[in-house]
């Protein structure tokens, strides 16, 4: 295993002493428990926006605090869900009497802990609403599941959501801007490589030089189909093409694209991926409105990338455009 | 003090069986289980360290909210809502606990873990371990027999549950996601709910009853 | 070789395709020759400020065009430099009656095909000024040498004289700030794993499991010493103990901390390696006024990192806050 | 026609060796000096294509204008250089060239390498095999040899050099940073230099002198 850390079982402890060390001027991190949040919170008045997961996902959460966007992010351990006593201290922490969004993933542990967190909460007194994010057309949704696990749409919900919050929204609204974001987000993703989580300290999985795992998560688990390496172009269309047909997206639609990678991965090649989604969508006549590049929520080091699209209208694009001030997305501020 | 050897042997088998429960997880899922609980046991075998030995109840509720709030992931609040189920359980029982008590408890621990989870048998879980646990333990215990020996045939009856899961395709967590590549591998939870089991027939096994 | 791209010889080329899709709203890509430009360009009355290198370090530099920094790239061949006449072309896109500042990074080849185009260029009446950027303390400094190579300044004097420029300063200033930049920042970088040049296809190093290389620069070349490797903590001491004797930096100094990643190492690694450069600063007196964090200037998916720090005066500081609106790096805009 | 069929044979050359300089280049450099030679006089070639081949000057001049624009990294300059050199030094040369002529464009061109770069000879680079191929050149020419006998002279010369740039430690270029890990390699700049001299004997061996 190489990598830059010291002790396995301290990585997540470090990388947030490192994190406060490096936002101290508009974040403050929490240990015990463990949060990361806006150095300003609570703001008297305004609906607090909370999200968490395991980490390894690195700028996700953490990254997205911040004005305009999350008021506070909860990290677990590696690739495992917080607990409910951090989300609880989070959703205290920012509270300013509007109410917090518990921003949650579909990933049962996630689920779990923040139902359990919010019902704790509401015996605190703090108004709490949580939606669910369910994004990953890799995983097929049936009530004899767990359901679609969360992935890119997160981040961009995260945004919108902290922009609505931002405005002064009512904490209703901002949930229905949420479940409006995850209702018309659809992703896939694709790895490369396997990732190592530290304490394990093996690939989580392992890939012959010449195989890729098509419709993965986030979590170094496997994907739904291992196949042959390609092309990035004929990648591309085994990711674009079931998100498309999903929701579906067709001709006319304004979208906002975002292809994101995984954390090994150099950007050089995500824009030849970008490159190839441009293409396919402008072949459909999916208009490219708005667009993201980079690696914003990923697997460790994990090769590989995820596209999202999101269909944008003229409430979401103006939230989306609206200034955001965190370590990871910054715009107009 | 049964409670209290039964948590710390469960800690130190956890550990020792850590990097088995990883791997076995990292076939259908994310490779954290066994980190998960190793550091969840240790964090409860400290919390109760010290603590009062003759109110089972009280340990048990203690052991669950601390594992709630250190494992984290799908097993936290799972084995978070088992213990506290069979703390509730046996609120009113005394410091030493007999096989009824203990058929109690199971059943509410494993009714605790089913009200979060939502998974039904088959479904490729530590449920399948537990059921079979908590329907032999009812039985022995019904048949008068011991706490050890109930407890060992508890035991037996995960370890069969567990070996079952393997040809069992995922229905509920992160295994679920793998469609049909999960069947062939053993579940993770069930294989450390039958650990705990085991364990406590050793704990109570060895204690004067 | 596992790269998400589709012909090796059509890397750059189609890297470039999806940077103009993906920022079409603020630039321009021309691809005969290769340039990366402001969409406004040129601005009238302005410095234009040109950099411009081998690719595989994205996003430096194409992803650094825009407001407040640069005017426009010149992407070359993967660890290439970008020849003579892409840079005249550049050159003359961007010149706005002010002349144009080449930043140069200390390569044999990229300042000899920057010396060609500036004589070029002065001969088409362009006034140009070059400036070397040479921080690299892996690198004995030496007239027997080739000198020190430019790495992790070159981010730092591209912002900071992007912002001169913006302000409506002079060529002569701002060359004179790029000087200063370079003058009062070093760095090191190091590598836990080689890169795969597209075209060469097999890692260009291969450094065993255990094994680490020190004092690297950004093309996948060996570095100055393959050692054991270490945990974070003591592979941070050995970057930063060079960097801090070099210039020197000493207490009450404040700098600006730049912690870039290699392109294959996630962020979590990124915050343990920086919560280390600050306590060493700390335990030196050394003020971290101002951080940067994350993958700027890369060796394609090479893990590793390297440790920049610039000794910050009031105008340096200013013009870091100066409002940037480029893809890669943006606030205030 | 001696100065086409010279830029083709190394391009076809070049791009047989690409893979053998690159891993020369990927021992003490960045691995790509292959890639960038047999970009560049591909390039090159394609431009020469149908163009009058009776004017040696101006073929050498293209040849190092594409050069410069073609292949990048120092090499691009530096062997652009040595083509202009070339040339400038042929500017009134007839169309078929002799051994004193080619004497006079070889120290030009390597002149032009030298001005460009600042490597001096020791330095580990292709002036290394550039200057022993010059000399040879020159004493050849100077004795009477023919063309062909002197360009065979200069191209033993120039492996010889490139040969003897293993021991040297780098002074100039990427190479340079590796201080004394650049001890025990091959120049890639040198080999290639000494192979461009090699197809010159061989171009203008089997052409009519
Ligand atoms: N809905 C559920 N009901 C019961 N058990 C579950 C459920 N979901 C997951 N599990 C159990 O949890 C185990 C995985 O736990 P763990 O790896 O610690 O959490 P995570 O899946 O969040 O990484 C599975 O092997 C399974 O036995
Ligand atoms: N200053 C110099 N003078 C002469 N030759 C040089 C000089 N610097 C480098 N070289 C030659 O260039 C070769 C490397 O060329 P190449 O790999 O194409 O460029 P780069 O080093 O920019 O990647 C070296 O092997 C060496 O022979
Ligand atoms: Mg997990
Ligand atoms: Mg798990
Ligand atoms: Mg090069
Ligand atoms: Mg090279």
């Amino acid at each position: 295993m190489k990598k830059l850390i010291n002790d396995p079982e301290a990585v997540v402890h470090e990388a947030l002493e490192g994190i406060a060390l490096a936002h101290g001027d508009r974040l403050r991190v929490s240990f015990e428990p463990a949060y990361v949040v806006r150095a300003d919170a609570p703001v008297r008045g305004k609906v607090g926006v909370l999200s968490g997961g395991g980490s390894g996902h690195e700028p996700m959460h953490g990254g997205f605090v911040g004005p305009g966007m999350l008021d506070v992010a909860c990290p677990g351990a590696v690739f495992t869900s917080p607990t409910p006593d951090q989300m609880l201290a989070a959703t205290q922490a920012v509270d300013g009497g509007a109410g917090v969004l518990h921003i949650v993933k579909n990933y049962t542990g996630d689920v779990m802990n923040f139902e359990t967190a919010a019902e704790l909460a509401v015996a605190e007194g703090v108004e709490v609403e949580a939606v669910i994010i369910d994004d990953d057309v890799a995983v097929q949704d049936s009530t004899y599941t767990a359901g679609r696990r969360g992935v890119g749409a997160t981040v961009l919900a995260e945004k919108i959501c902290g922009a609505a919050a931002e405005a002064g929204r009512p904490l209703g609204d901002v949930a229905a801007l949420c479940r409006r974001v995850d209702d018309q987000s659809r992703s896939m993703g694709m790895a490369l490589t396997s990732c190592v989580v530290p304490h394990v300290g093996t690939p989580t999985f392992e890939l012959a030089e010449d195989e890729m795992e098509i419709g993965i998560g986030i979590h170094g688990e496997p994907g739904r189909e291992r196949m042959k390496l390609e092309a990035a172009d004929a990648i591309v269309a085994r990711l674009v093409e079931p998100i498309v047909t999903d929701l579906p997206f067709g001709s006319g639609d304004g979208v906002l694209a975002f292809v994101n990678g995984m954390g090994g991965t150099p950007l050089i090649e995500l824009y030849i991926v970008y490159r190839r989604v441009a293409q396919l969508l402008g072949e459909r006549g999916i208009r490219i409105e708005r667009s993201l590049v980079g690696n914003y929520i990923t697997s460790l080091e994990m090769a590989g990338c995820s596209v999202t699209l999101l269909k944008l209208d003229h409430e979401l694009t103006s939230l989306w455009d609206a200034p955001v001030n965190t370590p990871a997305l910054r715009w107009g501020a | 003090m049964a409670v209290q050897e039964w948590v710390k042997l469960s800690a130190a088998r956890l550990e020792q069986h850590r990097d088995r429960l990883n791997r076995l997880d990292a076939d259908i899922g994310d490779g954290d289980h066994g980190a998960n609980m190793a550091r969840g046991f240790a964090a409860a075998a400290a919390r109760l360290d010290g603590a009062p030995s003759d109110q089972p109840a009280m340990e048990l509720r203690a052991v669950g909210m601390t594992l709630l709030s250190t494992v984290g992931g799908a097993a936290g609040p799972l084995y978070g809502s088992f213990f506290i189920g069979m703390a509730t359980a046996l609120r009113d029982a005394g410091a030493s606990l007999d096989a009824a008590a203990w058929a109690r408890a199971l059943e509410a621990g494993a009714a605790g873990v089913q009200r979060r989870g939502k998974a039904e048998p088959g479904d490729k879980t530590m449920v399948d371990a537990l059921l079979p646990a908590r329907d032999a333990l009812a039985t022995a215990a019904a048949d008068g027999a011991s706490l050890a020996e109930a407890l060992r045939a508890a035991a037996s009856a995960a370890d069969a549950g567990a070996d079952a899961t393997i040809p069992l395709l995922a229905r509920k967590g992160r295994a679920s996601y793998l469609g049909e590549r999960s069947v062939g591998h053993l579940d993770p939870g069930a294989v450390s709910s039958a650990l705990l089991l085991r364990t406590a027939a050793d704990a109570w096994g060895e204690s004067t009853e």
